[in-house]
């Protein structure tokens, strides 16, 4: 098997979890997909390390790692504090961007 | 090195803009004063410059050159030919008039008035626009020009939206909303101008590879820059368009009368004598030694559009019922004689036409401050609201009536020497078209004259008998614009002097000379 | 698994692996997108990453494939429970569309962008594989190491400086700053008595004898639910179990039959239409 | 001697300067300051008169540069003065009428709280007047001319306060720039065909310019002259122009502006000589306006309209001599001359009878006037007797003169105008002693205003009465000093040249035509308006007469159709500028405008509608990086 079909994959999930970003109202559900987006990168910067044979795509994905978990804690702390004032967790409740 | 004369008349302005506007709100008449005093000492820099150039000397004088933005090629270059100086001092001249004239013009409202009006900001405002024209005709680097030209829209817009003139026929509301229709039509007719004229800039740098007006001009004069005849036809369109808005030239006119009668009587004078004033002058000095061949392959359609500009805009004007709007359409029929006198391709008519932009700034700052004196006396606009008016101000109407005599072209007062050379100009390579300029002299009696004779004379309305007489203010600045227009129609060569040469460079750039008389022809 | 074998090609393990597991792990994302409830969405996720840690492991990244597991499946998926269950386990995500054309658009987008990608993967020349055995020659872990703190130890210290501020951030965000003290208990009650509303405490939830769940409002008198006995976070959850209407049933079957037992003719109904309105 | 001239301009300019600047302190010394100045051009006059009669006739011109006006290129204005024979001339009739005129207003004038401002009017004029006689080229000429034509229309509208007055010096304004129109387009054909406007260049190489080119600028100039001078088709100011006070009248609409036509074409003479076609134009103009005016006088009732209908009519004559070419040129400056003296006095004598009679200016209600005021009676008798030519006073020389040379024309032409000219002559009897009769003679008619104010006829103050009595020793005098021994034609023949034609009819024969006409014209007046007592209310008349009252509706025609005319031009024009050039402007604008509303709806404020949007570029992008590296 070639390993480009874990390109494949990661493309895949890719396109699913920004897909779930746009279709789902739930917040969390959308942090989540975000999170699959991440991961569907990570696995893509894995995979290239091991084509070039070299350990930077690693690297690369370990920081989206850490940049990830910060942002997923201040992504739900929002979400908490939306939820505590607005008891909704609807993107959608939130549309805010209109006059 | 010397002292950068240039640079300091416009640097001078813009400082004293900058520190007007910083003057606390509750000392606004010091922020008067202050601007005044700039005014003058700009009008004082101005007169150096005039008794520094030397009419006979180089062409371009006082030269200032600096690098700027060095990728681009693009230079902080300044000098001034003839006609660069004699609207320099125009600019510097009509200002401190127009500061003393908008005297109370931004005044605080009435007590219960919502609305806020930085009295300080007014004359700030003046001053940057001062700023900006006085760097446009000294400018010979065409980029830094394009900025200018284009920044000066910005104080232009908040002169007319904010500080506009309150008296309208249906009441204040309808005047609000009269002049930010008025100050956007502006802004956007002047905008698309410039924006067409921004490609043409580049398109120009494309072709040339920099900026500068004076290497353009001696590599095209000397042929080491070819330029193809359809390009030159563009780069001159995109140019003319934006100096046609801004002059203007007829169908691109309507902007004028909206905004000369929305804003108040002063700003209406820095628009038509000052601002529109940089449209006639890069048409002579960019467009022309530029593009010398588009010019004279547009030369037919531009000089029947000013003829209909002319006739047009003196019929309209008989129509107006309202003195500011009048006095617009007047301008745009004096534009039209303006870029007639350019586009003729003579000495004459190029000389006539210089003369005529100083000369019209003067005559009409006298009949619009005039009649805005007139308008604020009776909070009315509307030629319909005045009669008899002459009975009870005769000080007024006769400073009015020497304006509107100015603005007619009377022999003896300065706009005549203009307009005859300027039909003289035309003549004597377009004869027709020099028969059917001079139906506008007809035509500027007409509107002149109704207008005096219906808001001066006849029967004394009810609502005019307290009208107070000028005041010693008003007088002092009608008084001197009325000596200048008497001194320079019986006088005009210290003008002609500092114009000619320049002129005939021009015509020289655009190879052309003037046509030999029929008898010496014969010979 | 041995450097040579990730190299070109893989092994014929690791193709079945990838394909049991991919299927595994698209199934998982599909999950996540599509389950109603955020809780399954959740689940669904942590499948799919264990699924990817395992992937990290056959590509050579250790270290990589024991954190993803550690970190994402243990901790930060955990964290999103925690979140859900806060917000609500049980609280549906409606999945019919507001915003019109939106999902269309959605669909057409993730299609449009994923054909692309594929193809554009597709059209790339990949025929070089180095695999990682050399880098990995000194172990993985040393090897990201040296690295870690040579090369990139800059975007390292920083990343520690955002995870700090994301930590306060969150603190700040979540937390409720109190300004003014907290009521004591006597002054709740006095406040209570000097409004005259509830001065008993609140009636307990739960139908007594039948169900006695937190989320069950008790009834009142005419078998309407007071949704007073409810908890209120409970209560904004829209989690509150309405049982008036079985409870109604049940009495009036049991009626019914005591009737049928004593042989009385039907009471005026009068009771039960009000209840059964309430219910509705 | 030459810097006198420059002097001749000054003193009423700085008078005009003094009076119009100098606020209510001069109020009660501005009149005699105007006069004084006034007066003082009128002795530099005199004293270059003097000098100029001192030189032989060749040497007679002085000319004085004061400085360069308009340089560029090969347009070069000076302001250059030049005294000849011709200008000497009209300064002692433009300082000496002008000076009686500015003594008689003193009276006149002296009840109006504006008099300082009325002085320096006239003192403008003076000077415009006098820089248009002395300019040695025509754009000077050209300021001189409009120079008038604004004290002109500042006097005529003198009582703004009356609506009237406001509109007809407007419309004398209007009239005569589009003459004025013709003198700059003169101007412009001029420095075309000769590179210069200056006299002495422009008249001394006309040979060198083709007829054409010299028909055009002669037809201009007439143009020019029309509007000036009152004649058809521009002389529709003249009537209305009456409104002005009555000074004005007698010395700009009567004495010297109105003749300024006459100045131009005689001045003009070479470019003329060699275009018979312009000439033969100017002699139609001539002959058509005698006529015109003539019946206009006839039927007008108002006096000093019937005064400025004879006025139009002589002015004829002049245009017609001056048309007539050298053999015209000196009897049109003449005839111009004595016009002067005789017209200014019946205006001074018409301007004496209001005066005493409340500002009536129907003769309907004049009526034996003579034992109320003899010594207006007298004056203004001589200058009557003066225009009707009766003989051995003023007019009989200049108009027989006149009458013979239109006869010397020769062909038909000649027997036309001459024609024309002898039938004036006799219309011209029959108004004016209408004039005399309807005032002096008959009953008194005159009624209580209806203030009732019952009117007091008087003499007028010596102030008044003293130029009347210099004005009509001029009347009788002029022409037979100015015939004794052909003096006028001698001064003058070095600049206009002269020719003596060859009359067809003889010399005697002439006058006695002239004389029978004479006659018959005042004995018709005589039956029609002395022996039947004269009603009070005009009666409705002949067709004819009731157009010449109307001026012969050319009043009416312009009304309908230029003014009519214009009003809905410029009505449609400030439409079409609204609704279509801005329309289209506004139009574009408004297509943007909804254009953007459309845009707007897709700002719905959803985060997600947002996301998808940024998705979908991001799949642009890709797309638009995938086709670059396929291509």
């Amino acid at each position: 098997m070639n390993p480009v079909n874990y390109l494949y994959l990661a493309a895949l999930l890719f396109t699913i979890g920004a897909t779930g970003v746009l279709i789902r109202r739930n917040a969390i559900v959308v942090f989540m997909c975000i999170e699959l987006m991440l991961n569907a990168c990570n696995l893509a910067f894995v995979v290239f390390s091991r084509m070039h044979g070299n350990l930077d795509g690693q690297i690369i994905a370990f920081f989206t790692m850490v940049v990830a978990a910060a942002e997923v804690v201040v992504g739900l702390a929002i979400i908490v504090s939306l939820f505590r004032t607005r008891h909704s967790a609807s993107v959608d409740d939130a549309s805010l961007m209109k006059l | 090195m010397s002292f950068p004369l240039l640079t300091a008349t416009a640097v001078l302005p813009a400082v004293g803009a900058i520190a007007t506007a910083a003057v606390p709100a509750a000392r606004r008449t010091a922020a008067k004063w202050l601007a005044l005093l700039v005014s003058l000492a700009t009008l004082a820099l101005a007169i150096v410059i005039l008794v520094r150039f030397d009419p006979g000397g180089a062409r371009y004088q006082l030269t200032e050159s600096h690098a700027w933005i060095s990728a681009f090629g693009v230079r902080y270059e300044l000098g001034v030919d003839g006609i660069g100086v004699a609207l320099v001092a125009l600019t510097a001249l009509l200002i401190p008039f127009i500061v003393l004239a908008g005297w109370h013009d931004a005044d605080p409202l009435e007590t219960g008035s919502k609305r806020w009006r930085p009295t300080q900001g007014f004359f700030a405002l003046i001053l940057a626009v001062e700023a900006m024209v006085i760097i446009s005709f000294e400018a010979t680097d065409v980029f830094l020009f394009y900025i200018f030209f284009e920044a000066m829209l910005i104080p232009m817009y908040f002169l007319i939206g904010g500080f506009g003139d309150r008296a309208h026929e249906h009441g204040e509301e309808a005047a609000s909303t009269q002049r930010s229709y008025a100050a956007v039509k502006f802004l956007l007719y002047n905008l698309v101008g410039g924006l067409i004229m921004l490609a043409a800039v580049i398109g120009l740098y494309v072709v040339a590879g920099n900026f500068s007006l004076q290497e353009i001009v001696q590599a095209r004069a000397n042929g080491s820059l070819h330029m193809a005849t359809s390009t030159e036809r563009w780069l001159f369109l995109g140019f003319f368009f934006a100096f046609a808005v801004k002059a203007p030239l007829w169908p691109l006119h309507t902007w004028l009368p909206n905004a000369m009668g929305e804003a108040t009587a002063p700003v209406a004078v820095l628009i038509t004598a000052v601002v529109d004033k940089v449209g006639t002058f890069a048409m002579l000095r960019f467009c022309l030694q530029l593009f010398p061949e588009a010019s004279k392959w547009a030369t037919p359609v531009i000089l029947v559009l000013a003829l209909i500009s002319i006739v047009y805009g003196a019929l309209l004007a008989v129509g107006q019922r309202d003195i500011k709007r009048l006095v617009a359409y007047a301008s745009i029929s004096h534009f039209g004689f303006i870029i007639l006198g350019i586009f003729a391709m003579t000495s004459q008519g190029q000389s006539g036409a210089t003369l005529y932009m100083v000369n019209h700034g003067i005559s009409t700052a006298a009949l619009m401050l005039v009649a805005g004196f007139l308008i604020s006396r009776r909070g009315s606009r509307l030629i319909a609201d005045y009669g008899g008016v002459q009975k009870v101000a005769p000080v007024l109407a006769g400073t009015f009536l020497i304006g509107g005599l100015a603005t007619l072209s009377l022999p003896g007062l300065a706009p005549f020497v203009s307009e005859f050379l300027v039909l003289v100009g035309t003549f004597t390579r377009y004869p027709a078209i020099g028969i059917i300029a001079t139906f506008g002299i007809v035509l500027a009696a007409l509107y002149t004259l109704v207008l005096y004779q219906r808001t001066m004379t006849g029967p004394v309305k009810p609502e005019v008998t307290a009208m107070p007489d000028l005041r010693a203010r008003e007088l002092v600045v009608v008084a001197p614009l009325i000596v200048l227009l008497i001194f320079l129609g019986v006088y005009p060569k210290p003008v002609t002097d500092i114009v000619n040469p320049a002129v005939k460079q021009t015509m020289s750039d655009v190879h052309q000379t003037d046509p030999k008389p029929e008898v010496e022809a014969a010979k | 698994m041995s450097a040579q074998l990730a190299a070109y090609t893989t092994s014929t393990g690791e193709a079945f692996q990838f394909w049991v597991l991919g299927t595994v792990a698209v199934i998982g994302a599909l999950g996540t997108v599509f389950m109603k409830k955020a809780v399954h969405s959740a689940l669904s996720l942590a499948g799919t990453m264990i699924v990817l840690a395992v992937f990290y492991l056959a590509n050579g990244a250790y270290f990589l494939g024991i954190v993803q597991i550690v970190v994402y499946t243990g901790a930060i998926m955990m964290l999103f429970l925690f979140v859900v269950m806060l917000v609500g386990v049980t609280a549906a995500d409606s999945l019919k569309e507001t915003i019109q054309g939106q999902r269309w658009l959605a669909l057409l987008c993730g299609v449009g962008f994923g054909v692309l990608l594929l193809g554009g993967i597709g059209n790339a020349t990949l025929t070089e594989f180095n695999g990682t055995g050399r880098a990995n020659a000194n172990g993985n872990v040393e090897g990201l190491a040296a690295l870690i703190f040579t090369k990139y130890v800059f975007a390292f210290e920083i990343t520690g400086a955002l995870l700090i501020t994301a930590a306060v951030g969150a603190m700040v965000l979540t937390h409720r700053e109190r300004t003014e003290r907290a009521k004591t208990q006597r002054e709740l009650a006095e406040q209570r008595v000097r409004e005259g509303k509830h001065v008993p405490p609140l009636p307990a939830p739960g139908v007594y004898a039948r169900h006695n769940a937190v989320d069950i409002a008790g009834l009142l008198p005419d078998g309407t639910p007071s949704e007073l006995t409810v908890n209120k976070t409970l209560r904004e959850r829209g989690q509150i179990r309405d049982v008036s209407a079985e409870a109604l049933n049940d009495l009036k079957a049991l009626e019914q039959r005591a009737e049928e037992r004593l042989e009385r003719t039907a009471i005026e109904p009068a009771n039960l239409k009000r209840a059964e309105e309430a219910s509705k | 001697m030459e810097n006198l001239i420059a002097l001749l301009i000054a003193a009423p300019l700085l008078g005009a300067a003094l009076l119009l600047t100098g606020g209510r302190r001069l109020d009660s010394v501005g009149h005699w300051i105007g006069t004084l100045l006034s007066a003082t051009s009128f002795v530099f006059g005199v004293i270059l008169f003097a000098d100029l009669l001192g030189k032989d006739a060749e040497h007679r011109t002085l000319t004085q540069h004061l400085y360069t006006w308009v340089p560029v290129e090969s347009f070069q204005a000076d302001v250059t003065f030049r005294l000849d024979q011709l200008s000497m001339t009209f300064v002692l009739l433009i300082t000496g009428v002008g000076s009686l005129i500015h003594l008689y207003s003193v009276g006149y004038m002296e009840h109006d709280e504006r008099r300082r401002r009325f002085f320096g009017y006239l003192n403008l004029f003076l000077a415009a007047m006098l820089l248009l006689v002395l300019a040695d080229n025509y754009l000077l000429l050209y300021v001189g001319w409009e120079g008038v034509g604004l004290a002109s229309y500042l006097l005529i509208g003198f009582w703004q306060h009356k609506p009237s007055a406001a509109t007809a010096a407007k419309k004398a304004f209007l009239v005569n720039r589009v003459g004025d129109m013709g003198l700059s387009i003169a101007i412009m054909l001029m420095f075309t065909t000769f590179g210069t406007f200056a006299f002495g260049p422009v008249l001394g190489s006309v040979g060198d310019a083709s007829e054409g080119k010299l028909t055009a600028i002669g037809l201009m100039l007439l143009l020019a002259a029309c509007g000036k001078s009152a004649q058809v088709p521009l002389q529709s100011w003249l009537g209305d122009a009456m409104e002005g006070p009555t000074p004005v009248s007698a010395l700009i609409h009567a004495a010297t502006m109105v003749t300024a036509g006459v100045y131009l074409i005689v001045r003009s003479g070479a470019i003329f000589n060699a275009a018979p076609d312009a000439q033969l134009v100017v002699t139609v103009v001539g002959a058509v306006t005698l006529l015109f005016g003539a019946i206009v006088g006839c039927a007008k009732d108002d006096i000093k309209k019937a005064l400025a209908g004879s006025t139009m009519s002589q002015i004829g004559y002049m245009i017609l001599a001056a048309g007539l070419g050298p053999i015209g040129y000196v009897f049109a400056i003449m005839h111009l001359v004595t016009h002067g003296f005789f017209k200014a006095g019946l205006f001074l004598g018409a301007g004496s009878v209001m005066h005493g009679m409340n500002d009536e200016v129907d003769m309907r209600k004049y009526g034996g006037l003579r034992t109320y005021m003899p010594i207006t009676f007298v004056t203004f008798g001589l200058g009557y007797l003066a225009i009707i030519g009766f003989p051995f006073l003023s007019g009989f020389y200049s108009k027989d003169a006149i009458i013979e040379a239109a006869f010397a024309k020769g062909g038909t032409q000649g027997w036309i105008l001459g024609g024309v000219a002898l039938l004036g002559a006799a219309i011209t009897a029959f108004y004016m002693t209408r004039v005399m009769l309807m005032t002096f003679f008959g009953e008194k008619r005159w009624q209580p205003d209806e203030n009732g104010n019952e009117p007091h006829p008087h003499e007028s103050p010596s102030v008044m009465t003293i130029p009347m009595i210099v004005l009509a020793v001029g009347s009788v005098g002029a022409g037979f000093f100015f015939h004794l021994g052909d003096r006028f034609l001698n001064w003058l023949e070095p600049v206009t040249g002269h020719e003596e034609g060859n009359s067809p009819v003889g010399a005697g024969a002439i006058t006695a035509a002239t004389l029978v006409l004479l006659v018959v014209g005042a004995g018709i007046a005589y039956l029609q308006y002395g022996r039947k007592p004269v009603p009070v209310t005009a009666p409705r008349g002949s067709l004819l007469a009731r157009a010449a009252r109307r001026d012969l509706l050319q009043d009416d025609f312009n009304h309908v159709v230029l003014v009519r005319g214009g009003e809905h031009l410029t009505r449609s024009l400030v439409y079409v500028d609204h609704t279509l050039v801005d329309g289209v402007v506004n139009g574009t604008a408004a297509s943007f405008g909804g254009l953007s509303g459309r845009l707007r709806r897709l700002q719905n404020g959803f985060a997600r509608s947002y996301a998808v949007s940024m998705f979908g570029g991001a799949a642009l992008l890709v797309a638009a990086t995938l086709l670059m590296r396929a291509v």
